[in-house]
């Protein structure tokens, strides 16, 4: 008898997981709103702010006002995949940074591993990991940026650049005004 | 397995009165089962694995290589390419190295311990909750993985908000961690905790109390005590033989003796100790566990700096020796580093967990069925970015 | 027992064989010569009850040093309690004795050494690369090793 | 559409001249729609296992090509016509290209038993149930083919397991046929379910007490026939990459793909024909105000079978998607020590209970105390083992919360 209801009992066991298990994947089945997934590209979805974090490490972008072209990013890379070229002294065709001349800020999007070392140590705070994260392209050069030329790629991050250029003008505005407030009384 | 293997063994080719013939069978380095680029070269006897060699170092990257070839603080990200499932863990393993040569006077802020804290225990649920969720596609249950998939990705997001990265994190950094976190974010990891601890009954109910993943995961794979010390296998897979070795107990480093927590063992609820079944359930409970500790964590976490002022923007590491080793989801992570007082270490070696860990498969997978390999395989739970570096 | 103890025990039995013993570095350890190596891993397994060999890290010390093997043991119980021992050989003489049969682990750790240091551990049952590819030349984490341009014709990218 | 088979048997070998023409002919007329047929249950139901599997896994499946992605697989099945047609070098090339056929053959020939309407039936053998019981299993040999023919160690061993796994389980499958075939006292198709008319309670899966279970039987057992999961051990992709069509691509692929999806359909309406009324819907004032049309009649009875079908479609699906895949040994225990003991019993004691208390059905409008008992007890059984899996999951599955934060989008 002891082995007969043993039997049944293990008939009894396993049915009765089965049937829960079943259970549990009913529940989710009739329970369109556990949907989880979203269609890609779909039009329902949240502009990219909404649901990309602000920390997020995208394509990076320049602030090329503010480069001083100190090759700090460049020698942070620990895959090399800067390369920056300029001098102090003007010449045709250079973006004026920072009392700076920058002719080459090149990007290898193939190489980078998106680290964010190259932000941390800029002294001007002037490079920056940005929300864009698409980058499939049909050709390796698609993947090569020219940081100087190409802006930044989402509105998020062009929005968060004329944020930081905001600040830079209203930084310089307030300083002028506070070194004409200090020369005043002198 | 015990008689089955016997039995086994009597069928093997000489033993039996019919000839049979035995098949070389090469499983990987591409396919579904092996968790990456595994190959396993198993002879068998129709189902039967006779025996089997895992071949290792398809993915070889020359992690040490690169570590003499950069700074300490650009060797740190090639950590998370170690065990790119617990990134938080090997950044935090290679920074606790770096930090032991800078001697006890270097002091970690308490802030920067909370969240280093909150952080590795989070990544160890992700962690397990992929290697439940394989272990389940394993045998064959293919839904219960879309469920921790689902689980896992709000905690990736949540990583995402608090580093920016989903899976190589870069975050834990020598001397501290790279950001702070502010308020919403911990609002969110607590939000979290509550969110998770009852999904992980929902797994207990579809796939652990299942029936047929109970009769496929107990009594296989047996790994007695002895041998998993031998083999110096570490993590879950020790602990699912019957050992209670857990650093964050024995060892506590970071500020783990804080923290109220239970090491979950194997006891052989449905079988022999050590089986499959015993290793995934250990997982299963650490999940549990692991999110103790983050509501501790995160009741207690002070306010303050996130990184020590001593380590400057240069990491030049003090000549010496040190090896330290963390509990990570894969068990005792391991780092031996020799600086000779630069900026790029003279020399790094990992001890990965899952290179200990997979080296005892042909030991428990003789004489069980080709079926039971895969679930053999999948309860050791190895990643081969860790076993090949 | 504690790791002084340990230590302690391991001088009475093998005296002038323990070439150095350093308690106060940053991880303690035992040094003797590759010769001592079998003997003293067997009573440090079973006298002493370091059962568990943690990690077996291979080191090039530079010109003039030699290749050293470091054996990062410990006791698998709540203790914990571990030791190192340094084992340092030269680089034309790079035989160390093998230790899989004391602690099944140091199979594949061996390989590891072998294959990316080159030191050779005698009586390793199947002593072949692990990580690299079979046919790979040199040692990869030796500090004179220099990468080839080629390898079955796929060109060395590295610079 | 009413021809009786004996009547085209006739028309057939009527005259001499005529015959392969006449044979051709028929055989065009009725496989044409049966490969129309068979395509459109491919087409809906692999739809319906990726919707299916999709919801269930909380993710939303195909949802670009069509309504809901409804059109997906008729792209996925360009895109397999498309694909070029390889043969692994060292294959058996005549077994690699026949294997498909035959296997999709076995499936196919099945419908030519199975009944849709009161008329719509290709050939309303007397021994239908014996000529599925044969024909069923030939898919079996081109699996075994497939594997053999691939040269490949994995679909070899998914062609082995493939044939252990059919081989056995044709076992606890007969059992359940003959029960039924006890109950009924026939093998006709159309004859066994004209016996089911009436109320639901006439179906014979409510026959006798017994019946419930040998339907739960018949149902487990045709899981494993058509290799679905928690029987799915010939291609266990986790095991064997993809088991016996590892090496198959393209259109050669599609067939196999093709045939297990008709063998889904060909198990499930075998069931509804067996246990659950055929084309009855199983309310008597319904049926019988629709049988006064034969044109009604068929098109609502083609209807009911086919909903009813992909019911127990669902389930098979819904079950591949809960459970995780048992091991060879444990199938063979579970066929051998369990159903083929079960279905022994069941057979014995319904083929008792039929003769102590003979059912006369519906046809003849008799209906005496005893035989009402019969269906009662196989109410209450049913009602029963429902009742109790409701409770278990009731008592077991534990509330979950969705996830909600303030704080982020997440």
């Amino acid at each position: 008898m002891g082995t007969l209801s043993a039997y049944f009992g293990r008939i009894h066991e396993s049915a009765k997981t089965v049937v829960v298990g079943m259970g549990i994947t009913w529940r989710y089945m009739v329970r369109p709103k556990e949907i989880v997934t979203i269609e890609y590209g779909s039009k329902n979805r949240a502009p990219k702010e909404r649901y990309i974090p602000d920390r997020h490490r995208g394509i990076h972008f320049l602030e090329t006002e503010k480069c001083i072209h100190c090759h700090i990013c460049e020698k942070a890379c620990p895959v090399d995949c800067i390369v920056m070229d300029g001098s102090r002294e003007a010449f045709e065709g250079a973006w004026q940074g920072d009392g700076c001349h920058i002719s080459k800020f090149i990007l290898d999007l193939n190489k980078c591993i998106f680290c964010n070392l190259c932000c941390e140590p800029c002294p001007k705070d002037c490079i920056h990991m940005g929300q864009e994260f698409d980058m499939a392209g049909f050709t390796r050069s698609n993947g090569v940026k020219n940081l100087l030329s190409d802006g930044p790629w989402s509105a998020a991050d062009r929005s968060r650049e004329a944020a930081a250029r905001e600040l830079i003008v209203t930084a310089e505005a307030e300083a002028k005004a506070r070194k004409a407030a200090a020369k005043k009384p002198a | 397995m015990s008689s089955e293997a016997t039995s086994t063994a009597a069928l093997a080719p000489g033993g039996a009165d019919l000839r049979t013939e035995e098949m070389l069978l090469n499983m990987g380095p591409q396919h579904p089962a092996t968790h990456g680029v595994l190959r396993v070269m198993v002879r068998t006897d129709g189902e039967m694995v006779l025996d089997c060699e895992p071949h290792v170092g398809y993915l070889h990257r020359c992690f040490e290589k690169h570590c003499e070839n950069v700074t300490t603080l650009q060797a740190v990200l090639y950590t998370d390419r170690l065990d790119y499932l617990t990134a938080m863990g090997n950044n935090w393993g290679f920074c606790m190295a770096v930090e032991k040569l800078y001697g006890p006077e270097l002091v970690i802020p308490e802030r920067a311990q909370y969240i280093r804290v909150i952080c590795q225990e989070l990544n160890r649920i992700a962690s397990h909750l992929l290697a439940i969720g394989t272990y389940g596609m394993d045998v064959g249950a293919i839904t219960p993985f879309l469920y921790c998939f689902r689980e896992r990705e709000k905690i990736l997001t949540i990583f995402e908000h608090i580093c920016g990265q989903r899976l190589n994190y870069n975050y834990i950094r020598p001397g501290g961690v790279a950001y702070d976190v502010d308020d919403a974010m911990l609002a969110l990891i607590g939000d979290f905790c509550s969110y998770f601890l009852p999904k992980i009954d929902e797994y207990d109910d579809l796939l652990s109390g299942n029936d047929i993943f109970v009769k496929r995961t107990a009594n296989v794979g047996v790994l007695s005590a002895k041998l998993a010390i031998d083999y110096g296998c570490t993590g879950p897979v020790l602990r699912g033989s019957g050992v209670p070795r857990d650093l964050r107990k024995d060892k506590p480093y970071g500020i783990y003796e804080r923290f109220e927590f239970d090491v979950p063992v194997g006891s052989g609820e449905h079988g022999t100790v050590g089986d499959c079944f015993d290793r995934y359930m250990v997982r299963v409970r650490e999940m549990r566990e692991s999110t103790r500790i983050v509501r501790q964590a995160l009741k207690s976490i002070p306010g303050g700096e996130i990184r020590s002022a001593k380590i400057k923007a240069k990491i030049r590491p003090p000549k010496g020796e040190a090896f330290t080793r963390i509990e990570n989801s894969r068990g005792d992570l391991g780092f031996y580093v020799v600086s000779d007082g630069k900026e790029v270490l003279y020399r790094v070696k990992c001890r990965a967990p899952s290179f200990h860990n997979i080296s005892v498969l042909p030991e428990i997978s003789r004489g069980s069925m080709l079926a039971d390999l895969i679930a053999i395989i999948g309860s050791l739970d190895i990643v081969l970015g860790e076993v090949d570096r | 027992m504690e790791r002084g103890a340990i230590v302690a025990e391991v001088r009475k039995a093998f005296g002038e064989r323990i070439t150095e013993v350093d308690e106060a570095a940053l991880e303690p350890f035992v040094r003797c010569e590759a010769s001592t190596w079998p003997d003293l891993a067997r009573f440090l397994k079973e006298r002493c009850g370091l059962d568990m060999l943690v990690c077996l890290s291979g080191i090039d010390r530079g010109k003039g040093v030699g290749l050293e093997a470091v054996y990062n043991l410990e006791r698998c119980d709540a203790s914990r309690v571990g030791i190192a021992v340094k084992i340092r050989v030269p680089y034309e003489a790079a035989v160390i004795p093998s230790v899989e049969t004391v602690w099944r682990t140091a199979d594949w750790h061996e390989r590891e050494a072998w294959d990316l240091l080159g030191i050779r551990f005698e009586g390793h049952h199947n002593l072949v690369r692990i990580l690299c590819a079979e046919d790979w030349e040199g040692h990869p984490l030796r500090k004179d090793y220099k990468s080839p341009d080629r390898y079955h014709g796929i060109k060395n990218n590295v610079v | 559409m009413n021809m009786d088979s004996g009547t085209l048997v006739e028309w057939v070998l009527g005259s001499d001249a005529g015959f392969w023409w006449r044979l051709a002919g028929v055989a065009t007329a009725w496989a044409l729609p049966i490969t129309l047929w068979v395509s459109l249950v491919g087409l809906i139901s692999i739809w319906l296992e990726r919707k299916i599997s999709a919801h269930i896994q909380c993710r939303l499946g195909p949802m670009e090509v069509g309504p809901h992605g409804a059109l997906q697989t008729i792209a996925d099945g360009v895109k397999l016509l498309a694909k070029e047609d390889l043969i692994p070098e060292g294959a058996d090339r005549m077994l690699f290209a026949l294997a498909p056929i035959l296997a999709f053959a076995g499936t196919f020939v099945s419908f030519a038993v199975i009944p849709f309407g009161p008329d719509l039936i290709i050939s309303d053998l007397d021994t239908g149930l014996y000529f599925l019981a044969a024909i069923g299993s030939l898919e079996a040999i081109g699996v075994i083919a497939a594997g053999w023919a691939s040269n490949n160690k994995w679909a070899l061993f998914g062609s082995v397991r493939a044939a252990t796994q059919v081989v056995s389980y044709e076992i606890p499958l007969g059992l359940a046929f003959v029960t039924v075939a006890a109950v009924a006292g026939t093998l006709s198709m159309t004859e066994m379910v004209e016996q089911q008319s009436g109320m639901f309670w006439n179906w014979y899966m409510f026959r006798n007490p017994f019946m419930p279970i040998a339907f739960i039987l018949y149902y487990i057992a045709s899981l494993a026939e058509c290799k679905r999961a928690p029987f799915d051990l010939p291609e266990a992709e986790s095991e064997l990459v993809s088991g016996f069509h590892t090496e198959y691509s393209g259109m050669r692929f599609a067939i196999f793909f093709l045939a297990e999806y008709a063998a889904m359909y060909v198990v499930s309406a075998l069931a509804v024909v067996l246990f659950l009324g055929g084309w009855y819907t199983g309310i008597a004032p319904l049926d019988q105000a629709l049988s006064a049309s034969p044109l009604w009649g068929n098109v609502v009875g083609a209807l009911v079978i086919i909903t009813k079908s992909f019911v127990l479609i669902f389930v098979q699906m819904w079950l591949r998607w809960t459970l995780p895949r048992i091991r060879l040994d444990q199938m063979m225990h579970l066929c051998l020590k369990v159903m083929v003991p079960i279905g022994m019993f069941v057979l014995v004691l319904a083929a008792l209970w039929q003769a102590l208390l003979p059912y006369e059905g519906a046809v003849a409008n008799h209906k005496p105390l005893f035989p009402a008992v019969g269906s009662i007890a196989g109410l209450a059984i049913f009602v029963l083992l429902t009742v109790g899996a409701w409770i278990w999951v009731r008592n077991t599955i534990r509330a979950t919360t969705s996830f909600k934060s303030a704080n982020y989008r997440i």
